[in-house]
C-alpha cells in the first residue's frame, strides 16, 4: 500500500476525527474547537487539492477495506467523485468559518460542530464511494448525522421538522436499500464503472426486475434529491440554523440524492440500458414537474428561507433533468449544475442567515431597502440570484446553456420549454427581492444585532458569503478553462462516458 | 393380562381422572389441595402398575408429599386475614 | 389396546384437563395445581411409552426423564408458591390482573 | 472480587472455546463419557459459540454495570444489593452456556427450565408489586410452555426412540403423531419466545425488572428459546416442516413487527418502549423460517447453498446484534431512570444534556435496531434482504424494510424527548460513570459487529445449521 | 496554455478588454463609497477608448478561457454601430454629469449608467453568441436602474413593465441562441447559412424577431418604451432611445439569416409589421402631450421603418449589402437625431437664458427635428432616400406599397415633429422654475448637434456613396421639401386650432396604449390562477401519505384497535384460545 491508496481514506478521516474529537470538548473550549475545525477543513482541502491535481493528470486513488464477503468498502477518487468532493470540502471550509461566526455564544456548540464534521465525512464518503454498498452506508450516515443538526435549536418547530426529515429520508433509504439489495442479488457486487455494470445481464429476461430496481433506487434517492412529491421535508427543514440549511441545500443532503441518481444512471445502469428500459422519459417528466412545481411554490412564500428552499426543489431537478435527457450535452449541463447550484444556493443561504443574524430579517416583506444597510451581502445575493435565473455570466447560465443544448440535441425540445418556464418563474421570485432590497426605502430602523464596525456584519458571516458569490461568478466567467467546473465535467463526459461529440463547444 | 388387571387399571385411571377433575373444579382451595394429595398417591399406584417403582417412590415423596405440604402452607397463608398491602403505590414503578 | 396405551391415553386426558384448567382458572393456587396435573399427564405418557415391547423390561430412559421432570415441576411449584405468598403479602391478591394494568401507562 | 474472578474465568473459557471452534470446527464432548441418550452430550458449532461469546460479553458488561450501581446506590434501588443477586446471576450465566451447548431435546428442556428458575427470581428482586406479578405471569407462561414442550418430547421419543437432535433429524417422517409433537414443541417455545400474539407477558416482565436484569431478559433469555426453535426446525424437524409452516411463522413475525412497533410508539415509559421493541424485533427473527424454508422451493437448486446459509446467518447475525443493542438500551434506560428516579418519558425530557453518554449509547443501539449502517443490525438485515430477493420472496423484503422504519420511529421518539432543550433546569441524580460506559460499551459492540462483519459471519458459518447439507431432510 | 489564453496577452487582446472593462470598473467605483467621488468625473471618458477603436479598428481577439470562449472584434456593421453608440454615450455622460449634479442618488445613477454602457458597447464588439447575450443581458438589467431612478410611482410602474418584458425577451433569446448553437455554429456568431438551414428555422426566426423586437420597440412589443422614456432622467432617455433600442436592431442584423436565403413569408411579415408600426407610432404620438412620450412614439415609428428594411433584406438576399448599408445609415441618423432631441428636452430652462442662447436652443431643437422629418441636406434625407431606393428593388406590390407608406410616413413624421416642436416651445414659455442648463449640458448637446449635421455624410457606407452626390443636387430638394413643409404647416395649424394648448380633438391615448387591456386581462388571469394555486397549497400529497404521526396519535380508531387489541389478547382465556387456534393452524399446515 502506498500513500496513493490511503489518500481517499485520509480525506474521509480528516473530518471524522475532527468530529469525534470535538464531541469531547467542553462548551467553553472555543479556541481549541475552532482550531480543530479549521485544521480539519484545511487539511482536507489540501488532500483534495492533491487528489484533484492527480486526477486531472490521469492518476487514480483507491482505498479498499474489507466489509462484507466479496463486497469491500471502496473509496475511489474518479473524476466525478472529485467534482463532488472538491465542492463539498471547499464549501465545508467556508461554511465552518460561517458557522463559527453564526453560532457564537449559542449553546451546544460542541454537539453542533461534532455532527457537522460527521455530516461532511458522510458527504465525502458518498462522493468517493466506489460501489453501491459503500454509497449506501454513507448515505445512511448522512441521514443520521444531519438529524441532530436539523433539530439543533430544539424548538417544537425544529423537532417537527426533524421528524418529517426522518420520516422522508428513512423511508427513502428503505426503498433504496431494497433496490440495492435486489441489484446485488441480481448482478453480484456493484462497483461503479463508467458505462454501467449491468451489461452482462440479459436485458430481456430481467427487464421487469431491472425497471423495478431502477424505480426503487431513484425513488429512494429522489427523497433526498427532493423530487416532487417527495420534497416535503426540505421546506420545513429550513428552521435549522443557516449553516445547516447551507449544508442541506448546497453541500450535502440534496446533493447526495442527485449525485446518487447520476451514479445510478451512468455508472450502474449505463446510458444504453437506462434508455432501452424506457425509464428516462418518466424520470425526465418527474424532474420537469419538480422544476415547475418548486418554482411555483417558491413564488408564494414570504419567508426568505422557505422561498429559497422551494427554489432548491426546483433547481435540484435540473441535475436530474440533465441526466434523464440522454445526451452528452445535457449530461454536462446536469452534472455541472451539481456544483453550480451548490455554490449559488449556499451564497443565498449565507445571505439569508447573515440578514437574520445582523438585522433580524426573516421575511421578504421586511427586506425593503436592506441593501443600503448591507450592500455587500446584497451584492452577493444579487449575483447568486442572477445565477439562479440563469443569466450570464454567473454559473447558472452555463448549466442552462448546456441543458438547453442537450435537450435540443436529444430531440426533446420540451426540455427547453421547461427551462424557460423555470427561468421566468425564477425571475418572478428573485427579482422582486432584489427590487425591494435595492430600490425601496426602508420602513423603519433596523433591528440591529450585528457589529457596528467597518464591516457591515460579523466578518465571519460576510467573508464566506462573498467568497461563494465570487466563486459563482468566476465559475461562469471562466467556464472556458479546463479546470473550471464545466471544464472538469466536460472531461468526465469525455473520459468516462465516451459520449464526446464535437458539439461540446470549446475543445 | 387378566381381566382383573384390566379392571384395576380401568378403575385406577378413572379415579385419577375423576380426582383431577374434581380437584380442578373444587371451590374450596383447602379441599382441592387435599384432593391433589390423594391424586398424587393414586399416581404413585399408577407408577407401580407401570413397573416404575423408582418413580412411584419419588412421586409419593416429592410430588404428593412435598408439593402437598407446600400447597397446604400456601393455602394457609393466603387464608389468613388479608394483610394490608405495604406499598401499592410503588406497583407501577 | 394394551395397558401402557391405556395409561398413555389417561395421560393425554389429564394433560388436556390440566391445560384447560390452567388457562381458565384465575386463582394462582389452582393454576399451580393444574400445572401439576398437566405434568402428571405428560409423565404418565412418557412412562407408558417406555413399554414399547410388551413383556420386556421397560426402557430406562423415560424413567430417568420422568424423575428429572418431577424434580423440575416440584421446583416450579415450590417457587410459584413462594412467589404467590409474596404477591399476597404485597398486594393482597391471589389472582393475576391483566398485564395491561400492571404496565398501566397506556392511557392517552 | 469474587464476582470479577467468576466473570473473567468464564470469559477466558468462552474465548478458548471460540478459538478452538474457529480453528478446528464443531466440537463434541460427552460429559463423563456417557453417550446419548442417557448421558449429556455437549456440542459447540459456530452458532452456539457465537451465542456463548455474546452472552459472555453481555453478562460481563452488565455485571460491571451492577457493581457500579451497587457502589453508588441512591434512593432508587433496584434490588442489586440482595444477597441472592450474584448467585442467581452466575447460575443464569451457567444455564445460558448449558442451553447453547446442549444438543438433545430433553437436555434443552431442563436447561430452559433452569433458565426460567434463575431469571424470574432476578426479575422480582426489584421488589415492587408490579415486578412480582410480572414474574408470576412469566413463571406461569414458562410452566405452560414447558409442559407442552415436554409432551412433544414424549411423543417424539415414543416414535423415534431417541432424543438427539441430529438423530431425530435423520429419522423423522411425517405422521400425525410427529406433527402433533412438532406443533406442541413449537407452540410451547413460541409462548416462551413471546411471539405475537403470545407476547402478552413480555412487556410487563421486561419493563419491571431491574435494568440490568431487563437487559438479560430481553437480550438473552428470549434468545434461548428462539435458539431452541432454530435448532429444532433446522435440525430435528427439517424433514417435517413445510414451506407453509415457515410462512406461517413468518406471518406471525410480520404481525409482531407491526404490532410491537405501534405499541412501542404508544408507551409513556422508557422501559416499556424498549420492551415492546423487543416484541417487534422477535418478529424480525422469525422471518428466518420463511426465508430459509421457503427458499428451498423458490430458488434454483444451484444457488441454494449460498442463499439459504446467507438467510440463516443473516437472521442469526441480526439476533446477536439485537442482543447487544437491546442490552445496551436497557442499561442506558437504567442510567436514565437512575438519574431521573423515573423512566416516564415526560420526566426525562432534556436529560441528554446531563447524560450524553447514556443517550448516545441509546442512539447507537437504536441505529443497530433500525438496521442502519454501520451496525450489526445492518449486516443482518442486508443478508436477510439479499436472501429474500435471491429466493424470490420479495414480500418478506418489504416486511424487513418496514420493520426498520418502524424501529426508527420509536427510537427517535425517545431520542427526541431526551435531546430537547429543557427550559426549567431540573436536578437529576448523579449517575456513576461505570454504569454509563457499560451501556455505551455494549452499544459499541453492536456497532462493531457491523464494522467488521466478516469474522463473526465466518464463525457462524462453522457447521451452520442452515446449510442444506447440514439439515438432511428439508430439501425437496 | 497558449490555446487557453488565446489572444489575451497580445496588445489588441488587452485593448479590447480595456474597452469593455473600463466602464465596468468605473461602474464598480461609482458604487463603492470610498472612491465614488473620484469615479464620477471620469465616467464619460471611460467610453472614449470605444470611440477610438471605432475610428482605428483593431484585429479581433479570442479569449477561450472567458465564458465558453469569448471573441471580440469589429466588422463594418459593428464599426458604425460602435461609433454612434459610443459617441452618444459620451455625450449623454457629459450631459448627465451636469444634469444630475445635485441629485443625491447620482452615484447610483452613474453606476447603472456605466453598466448599461458597458453592456451596450460590449454587445457591439462581441463576436460570439454567449458574449453578445451576456452584454445584452447586462445592458437590459442595468437599464432598469436608469428607468426607475426617480423612484416615482410612474417610474416604478414603467420599470415593472420593462423588466417583465425584458425577462421574456431574455428567455426568447436564450432559446434562440441555444437552437442556433446546436444547429451548427457552436458559440460563434454565424448567421445566414446556419439559421437558414436549421431544422427549426421558423421557430428560431420567430424567437429572434420577438426577442430583439422587445428591445427594438417593435409593435406590439413596444409598450415599455413610451412608459420608460418619459420617466427616465433625460440623459438616460437619450441613450435608451438613441443607442439601446438600436441594440435590438443590431441583434437582428447579427442573427437573422440576412443575405443567406430568401424567406418571402418572413419578409412579408416584417414588412407588414414594420409599416404598421411606422404609421401606428406616429398616430398614437400625435395624441400625446408629453414631449418625451411623443419622442418615444416617434422612435417606435422609426424602428418600424427599420424593421421593414429588414423585411426587404429577407426578401432579397442578393441585395443585402445595399440594404444593410441603408439600415446602418438609418440607424446612425436616427440615433444621433433622437439623442439630440431627448437631450434638448432636459434643457427647457434655456428659454429663460440670454437671447443668443434662446435662439441657439430653438435652432438646435429644430435641426434634429428637421433631420427626423428628412428635410433636404439633413441626415434624414439621406437615410430616407436610401430606403426608398432600396424599396424599388422589391416586386411590384410591395414596391408600390412601400413607396406610398414611406412617403406617408415621412409626412406623418414631419407632422409629429411639428406637433412636438409647437408643443415643446410653447410649454417652455409658459413654464417656469426650470434651472438654467449648465455648461456641460450645452457643451455636450452642441457636440451631438455637430454630429447630427455631419456624421451621416462622413460615415456614409461605401455602397451608398453615389446617393450622396444625388442628394446634393437641388432638383431633389423640392421633392422632399414639400413634404416637410406640408407636415409642418399641418402641425402648426392643428396646434393653433386647439388654442395653443395642444389639446387634441381625439382623447389622448394613455402611454403604453395596448398594454392597458392586456394588463387588465393578465390581472384577471393572475387572480384566477392564484386562487387555484391557493386551493392546492398545503395539500401536500406526501404529507398525507406519510403522516404516520397523525395515524398513530390522532386516529382514534387505530388507537382503540391498538389498546383494545392488546388488552384482549392479554387475557388468559384469549391466550388459551389463541394458543389452541395457532396449534390447530400449524397442525393443519404440517399435515397437509
Amino acid at each position: 500500500m502506498t500513500l496513493h491508496d490511503w489518500l481517499p481514506l485520509l480525506t474521509l478521516l480528516t473530518s471524522l476525527v475532527t468530529g469525534l474529537l470535538i464531541f469531547f470538548l467542553a462548551e467553553q473550549q472555543v479556541r481549541l474547537r475552532t482550531f480543530l475545525n479549521m485544521a480539519g477543513a484545511i487539511i482536507k482541502l489540501a488532500l483534495v487539492a492533491v487528489m484533484l491535481w492527480g486526477t486531472f493528470h490521469g492518476q487514480s486513488y483507491e482505498t479498499r477495506l474489507p466489509l462484507l464477503g466479496q463486497t469491500d468498502l471502496v473509496l475511489r477518487a474518479d473524476a466525478l467523485a472529485m467534482l463532488f468532493v472538491g465542492l463539498s470540502s471547499l464549501l465545508w471550509f467556508l461554511t465552518t468559518i460561517y458557522a463559527i461566526g453564526y453560532l457564537e455564544k449559542s449553546p451546544h456548540r460542541s454537539r453542533f460542530f461534532g455532527f457537522f464534521s460527521i455530516c461532511v465525512t458522510a458527504t465525502v464518503g458518498i462522493a468517493l464511494a466506489g460501489n453501491l454498498l459503500t454509497f449506501f452506508v454513507f448515505y445512511e450516515l448522512l441521514t443520521l448525522s444531519t438529524y441532530p443538526l436539523v433539530v439543533h435549536r430544539g424548538t417544537p418547530e425544529a423537532l417537527r421538522a426533524g421528524g418529517r426529515y426522518l420520516v422522508y429520508t428513512l423511508s427513502g433509504a428503505a426503498l433504496l436499500l431494497l433496490g440495492v439489495v435486489w441489484l446485488y442479488v441480481l448482478a453480484g457486487p456493484i462497483e461503479f464503472t463508467a458505462g454501467g455494470v449491468l451489461s452482462h445481464l440479459e436485458e430481456e429476461s430481467h427487464r421487469a426486475a431491472l425497471i423495478a430496481i431502477f424505480v426503487l433506487l431513484v425513488g429512494g434517492l429522489g427523497v433526498k434529491a427532493a423530487f416532487v412529491p417527495l420534497h416535503g421535508w426540505l421546506p420545513s427543514a429550513m428552521v435549522a440554523p443557516a449553516p445547516v440549511s447551507a449544508l442541506l441545500h448546497a453541500v450535502a443532503v440534496v446533493k447526495a440524492g442527485a449525485f446518487g441518481i447520476v451514479r445510478v444512471v451512468y455508472d450502474i445502469y449505463g446510458i444504453k440500458l437506462t434508455e432501452s428500459l424506457g425509464v428516462t422519459g418518466p424520470l425526465a417528466a418527474v424532474a420537469a414537474f419538480s422544476i415547475i412545481y418548486g418554482s411555483l411554490r417558491a413564488l408564494m412564500q414570504d419567508d426568505l428561507k422557505r422561498r429559497l428552499a422551494y427554489s432548491t426543489v426546483s433547481q435540484l431537478s435540473y441535475i436530474t433533468l440533465g441526466v434523464a435527457i440522454v445526451g452528452p450535452l445535457s449530461t454536462v449541463g446536469g452534472v455541472v449544475h451539481l456544483v453550480h447550484q451548490g455554490i449559488m444556493k449556499i451564497t443565498l443561504f449565507f445571505c439569508a442567515g447573515n440578514l437574520a443574524e445582523t438585522v433580524g430579517i426573516h421575511r421578504i416583506s421586511e427586506m425593503d431597502g436592506v441593501a443600503k444597510r448591507m450592500p455587500w451581502t446584497m451584492t452577493a445575493f444579487t449575483i447568486a440570484a442572477f445565477g439562479m435565473i440563469g443569466l450570464p455570466p454567473v454559473a447558472g447560465f452555463i448549466s442552462k446553456w448546456y441543458l438547453g443544448l442537450g435537450a435540443l440535441q436529444a430531440g426533446q425540445g420540451w426540455g427547453v420549454g421547461v427551462l424557460l418556464m423555470s427561468t421566468l418563474l425564477n425571475a418572478g421570485y428573485f427579482l422582486p427581492i432584489l427590487y425591494a432590497a435595492w430600490f425601496k426605502e426602508p420602513h423603519a430602523a433596523w433591528n440591529e444585532k450585528g457589529l457596528k464596525d467597518w464591516w457591515e456584519s460579523d466578518w465571519r458571516l460576510l467573508l464566506p458569503t462573498l467568497a461563494t458569490a465570487v466563486l459563482s461568478l468566476t465559475a461562469g466567467l471562466l467556464a472556458g478553462l479546463p479546470i473550471s467546473p464545466v471544464g472538469w465535467v466536460r472531461m468526465i463526459v469525455k473520459q468516462d462516458y465516451k459520449l464526446w461529440t464535437p458539439f461540446l463547444g470549446i475543445p | 393380562m387378566t381381566a382383573l388387571t384390566w379392571i384395576f387399571d380401568g378403575l385406577l385411571t378413572a379415579a385419577m381422572v375423576y380426582l383431577a377433575w374434581s380437584l380442578l373444579s373444587e371451590r374450596d382451595l383447602f379441599k382441592a389441595v387435599v384432593l391433589f394429595i390423594a391424586f398424587g398417591l393414586l399416581m404413585a399406584l399408577a407408577w407401580v402398575r407401570l413397573r416404575a417403582p423408582d418413580i412411584a417412590l419419588a412421586e409419593a415423596a416429592i410430588s404428593a408429599g412435598l408439593s402437598g405440604v407446600l400447597l397446604l402452607d400456601a393455602v394457609g397463608a393466603i387464608r389468613s386475614p388479608n394483610p394490608v398491602p405495604e406499598d401499592t403505590s410503588s406497583d407501577s414503578g | 389396546m394394551n395397558q401402557p396405551t391405556w395409561y398413555a391415553l389417561t395421560g393425554v386426558i389429564l394433560f388436556s384437563m390440566g391445560i384447560h384448567a390452567f388457562v381458565i382458572r384465575t386463582h394462582l393456587v389452582r393454576r399451580i395445581l393444574a400445572f401439576n396435573i398437566m405434568g402428571s399427564g405428560v409423565f404418565l405418557l412418557l412412562v407408558a411409552i417406555a413399554h414399547r415391547i410388551p413383556g420386556a423390561a421397560p426402557d430406562p430412559v423415560p424413567h430417568a426423564l420422568v424423575l428429572t421432570g418431577i424434580v423440575v415441576s416440584v421446583s416450579f411449584t415450590a417457587f410459584g408458591l413462594v412467589l404467590l405468598k409474596k404477591i399476597y403479602a404485597k398486594t393482597g391478591k391471589t389472582a393475576l390482573i391483566d398485564p395491561t394494568e400492571s404496565t398501566s401507562d397506556q392511557t392517552n | 472480587m469474587l464476582v470479577s474472578a467468576g466473570a473473567v474465568s468464564t470469559l477466558v473459557c468462552v474465548g478458548g472455546l471460540l478459538r478452538r471452534v474457529w480453528l478446528t470446527g464443531p466440537i463434541r464432548h460427552t460429559v463423563g463419557g456417557w453417550s446419548s441418550p442417557l448421558g449429556i452430550e455437549l456440542y459447540a458449532d459456530g452458532l452456539s459459540t457465537a451465542l456463548l461469546a455474546v452472552t459472555a460479553v453481555i453478562m460481563g458488561t452488565a455485571g460491571f454495570y451492577v457493581v457500579d450501581a451497587i457502589r453508588h446506590k441512591n434512593g432508587h434501588t433496584e434490588g442489586y444489593d440482595s444477597d441472592f443477586f450474584w448467585p442467581l446471576w452466575f447460575f443464569l450465566w451457567t444455564t445460558f452456556n448449558a442451553v447453547f451447548l446442549s444438543r438433545d431435546v430433553f437436555n434443552l428442556y431442563i436447561t430452559l427450565e433452569l433458565l426460567v428458575l434463575c431469571a424470574v427470581p432476578l426479575l422480582i428482586l426489584a421488589g415492587s408489586g408490579a415486578a412480582l406479578i410480572a414474574g408470576m405471569r412469566y413463571l406461569l407462561v414458562a410452566m405452560l410452555g414447558s409442559m407442552c414442550y415436554l409432551l412433544g418430547v414424549a411423543l417424539l421419543y415414543a416414535q423415534y426412540d431417541t432424543l438427539s437432535i441430529p438423530q431425530l433429524g435423520a429419522l423423522m417422517v411425517s405422521s400425525p403423531g410427529t406433527a402433533a409433537a412438532v406443533v406442541l414443541m413449537t407452540l410451547g417455545l413460541l409462548l416462551k419466545t413471546a411471539l405475537f400474539p403470545l407476547h402478552f407477558w413480555l412487556p410487563s416482565a421486561h419493563g419491571n425488572a431491574p435494568a440490568a436484569v431487563s437487559a438479560l431478559l430481553s437480550g438473552l433469555v428470549v434468545k434461548a428459546s428462539f435458539y431452541l426453535l432454530v435448532r429444532l426446525w433446522f435440525g430435528a424437524f427439517a424433514g417435517i416442516v413445510s414451506v407453509g409452516a415457515g410462512n406461517f411463522l413468518g406471518l406471525l413475525g410480520s404481525l409482531a413487527i407491526i404490532w410491537g412497533s405501534l405499541l412501542a410508539l404508544r408507551q409513556q415509559r422508557l422501559k416499556l418502549v424498549i420492551a415492546y421493541s423487543t416484541v417487534a424485533q422477535i418478529g424480525y427473527f422469525f422471518l428466518l423460517f420463511p426465508l430459509v424454508i421457503g427458499g428451498t422451493q423458490l430458488c434454483a437448486p444451484s444457488d441454494r447453498v449460498d442463499w439459504l446459509t446467507m438467510a440463516g446467518s443473516g437472521a442469526m447475525y441480526f439476533m446477536l446484534s439485537h442482543a447487544l443493542a437491546k442490552a445496551a438500551m436497557f442499561l442506558a434506560a437504567g442510567c436514565i431512570a437512575h438519574a431521573a428516579a423515573s423512566d416516564r418519558l415526560n420526566e426525562v425530557i432534556g436529560i441528554g444534556r446531563y447524560l450524553p453518554v447514556s443517550v448516545f449509547a441509546f442512539a447507537l443501539a437504536g441505529v443497530s435496531l433500525m438496521g442502519l449502517p454501520p451496525s450489526g443490525g445492518f449486516v443482518g438485515k442486508w443478508m436477510m434482504l439479499k436472501a429474500a430477493f435471491a429466493t424470490n420472496q420479495w414480500w418478506w423484503a418489504m416486511v424487513i424494510s418496514l420493520g426498520g422504519l418502524l424501529a426508527a420511529a420509536y427510537v427517535f421518539m425517545v431520542l427526541k424527548q431526551t435531546v430537547v432543550f429543557r427550559l426549567v433546569d431540573i436536578r437529576f441524580y448523579e449517575v456513576p460513570r461505570g454504569m454509563q460506559w457499560a451501556a455505551l460499551l455494549l452499544a459499541l459492540f453492536s456497532l462493531l459487529l457491523g464494522v467488521s462483519g466478516q469474522v463473526p459471519l465466518d464463525l457462524l458459518a462453522v457447521g451452520s445449521p442452515f446449510s442444506p447439507r447440514a439439515g438432511q431432510g428439508w430439501l425437496p | 496554455m497558449d490555446t487557453i489564453l488565446g489572444d489575451t496577452l497580445t496588445p489588441h487582446g488587452l485593448a479590447w478588454l480595456l474597452l469593455f472593462g473600463l466602464p465596468l470598473t468605473l461602474a464598480a467605483a461609482a458604487a463603492a463609497r470610498p472612491v465614488r467621488r473620484m469615479a464620477l468625473p471620469l465616467a464619460p471618458w471611460s467610453m472614449v477608448p470605444a470611440l477610438a477603436v471605432a475610428v482605428w479598428p483593431l484585429p479581433a481577439a479570442d479569449y477561450p478561457w472567458l465564458l465558453l470562449g469569448l471573441r471580440l472584434g469589429l466588422d463594418q456593421t459593428g464599426r458604425i454601430f460602435l461609433s454612434f453608440t459610443a459617441f452618444l454615450w459620451i455625450c449623454s455622460g457629459i450631459y448627465a454629469k451636469s444634469y444630475l449634479a445635485e441629485d443625491p442618488k447620482r452615484h447610483r445613477f452613474f453606476a447603472f449608467f456605466l453598466l448599461t454602457a458597458a453592456g451596450n458597447l460590449g454587445l457591439t464588439i462581441a463576436q460570439d453568441m454567449i458574449g453578445f447575450y451576456l452584454c445584452f443581458v447586462l445592458m437590459t438589467f442595468a437599464a432598469y436602474g436608469l428607468i426607475i431612478h426617480q423612484g416615482s410611482h410612474a417610474a416604478r410602474h414603467a420599470g415593472l413593465i420593462y423588466v417583465i418584458l425584458a425577462v421574456f425577451g431574455e428567455v426568447l433569446l436564450v432559446t434562440a441562441i441555444i437552437m442556433i448553437g446546436l444547429a451548427g455554429s457552436g458559440n460563434v456568431i454565424n448567421p445566414g447559412q446556419v439559421v437558414s438551414q436549421a431544422v427549426h428555422r421558423n421557430l428560431i426566426m420567430a424567437l429572434l424577431l420577438m426577442g430583439f423586437g422587445i428591445k427594438a420597440g417593435a409593435v406590439p412589443l413596444h409598450v415599455w418604451l413610451p412608459l420608460a422614456h418619459p420617466v427616465a432622467p433625460t440623459p438616460a432617455s437619450a441613450v435608451l432611445s438613441g443607442a439601446m433600442i438600436k441594440a435590438g436592431l443590431l441583434g437582428w442584423l447579427r442573427f437573422l439569416p440576412l443575405g443567406a436565403a430568401a424567406l418571402p413569408n418572413w419578409s412579408a411579415l416584417c414588412l407588414a409589421a414594420g409599416l404598421t408600426a411606422a404609421l401606428y407610432g406616429v398616430a398614437v404620438g400625435l395624441t400625446e402631450d408629453e414631449p418625451k412620450t411623443i419622442l418615444a412614439y416617434s422612435s417606435i415609428s422609426q424602428m418600424g421603418v427599420m424593421l421593414s428594411a429588414i423585411g426587404i433584406g429577407l426578401a432579397l438576399p442578393k441585395s443585402w449589402p445595399l440594404v444593410m448599408a441603408t439600415l446602418l445609415l438609418y440607424a446612425l441618423h436616427h440615433s444621433l437625431a433622437k439623442g439630440a432631441l431627448f437631450l434638448a428636452v432636459g434643457m427647457t430652462g434655456a428659454v429663460h437664458a440670454g437671447r443668443f442662447q434662446r435662439l441657439f436652443f430653438r435652432a438646435g431643437t429644430l435641426l434634429p427635428a428637421l433631420a427626423m422629418a428628412a428635410a433636404p441636406l439633413t441626415s434624414g434625407a439621406l437615410a430616407k432616400t436610401a430606403i426608398k431606393e432600396v424599396a424599388l428593388l422589391l416586386p411590384s406590390f410591395w414596391r408600390e406599397l412601400l413607396t406610398w407608406v414611406l412617403t406617408l410616413s415621412a409626412l406623418a413624421t414631419a407632422l409629429l415633429m411639428a406637433h412636438f416642436l409647437c408643443f415643446f416651445w410653447s410649454r417652455n414659455e409658459t413654464e417656469h422654475g426650470h434651472h438654467q442648463p449648465a455648461a456641460g449640458q450645452w457643451y455636450s448637446w452642441t457636440l451631438l448637434l455637430i454630429a447630427v449635421l455631419s456624421a451621416a455624410w462622413l460615415l456614409t457606407p461605401m455602397q451608398l456613396e453615389p446617393l450622396r452626390g444625388k442628394l446634393l443636387s437641388p432638383s431633389w430638394w423640392w421633392g422632399s421639401t414639400w413634404i416637410v413643409l406640408l407636415g409642418g404647416l399641418l402641425g402648426w395649424a392643428q396646434w393653433r386650432r386647439t388654442g395653443r394648448t395642444g389639446k387634441m380633438v381625439l382623447p389622448a391615448v394613455p402611454p403604453g396604449d395596448i398594454l392597458i387591456p392586456v394588463a387588465t386581462l393578465l390581472k384577471q388571469l393572475h387572480k384566477v390562477g392564484y386562487s387555484a394555486v391557493q386551493r392546492v397549497r398545503g395539500k401536500d400529497l406526501m404529507r398525507q401519505l406519510l403522516a404516520w404521526r397523525t395515524a398513530v396519535h390522532l386516529r382514534p380508531a387505530l388507537l382503540s384497535i391498538l389498546r383494545g387489541g392488546e388488552e384482549s389478547i392479554s387475557r388468559w382465556t384469549a391466550v388459551g384460545t389463541l394458543f389452541f387456534l395457532l396449534a390447530m393452524i400449524l397442525l393443519t399446515i404440517i399435515l397437509s
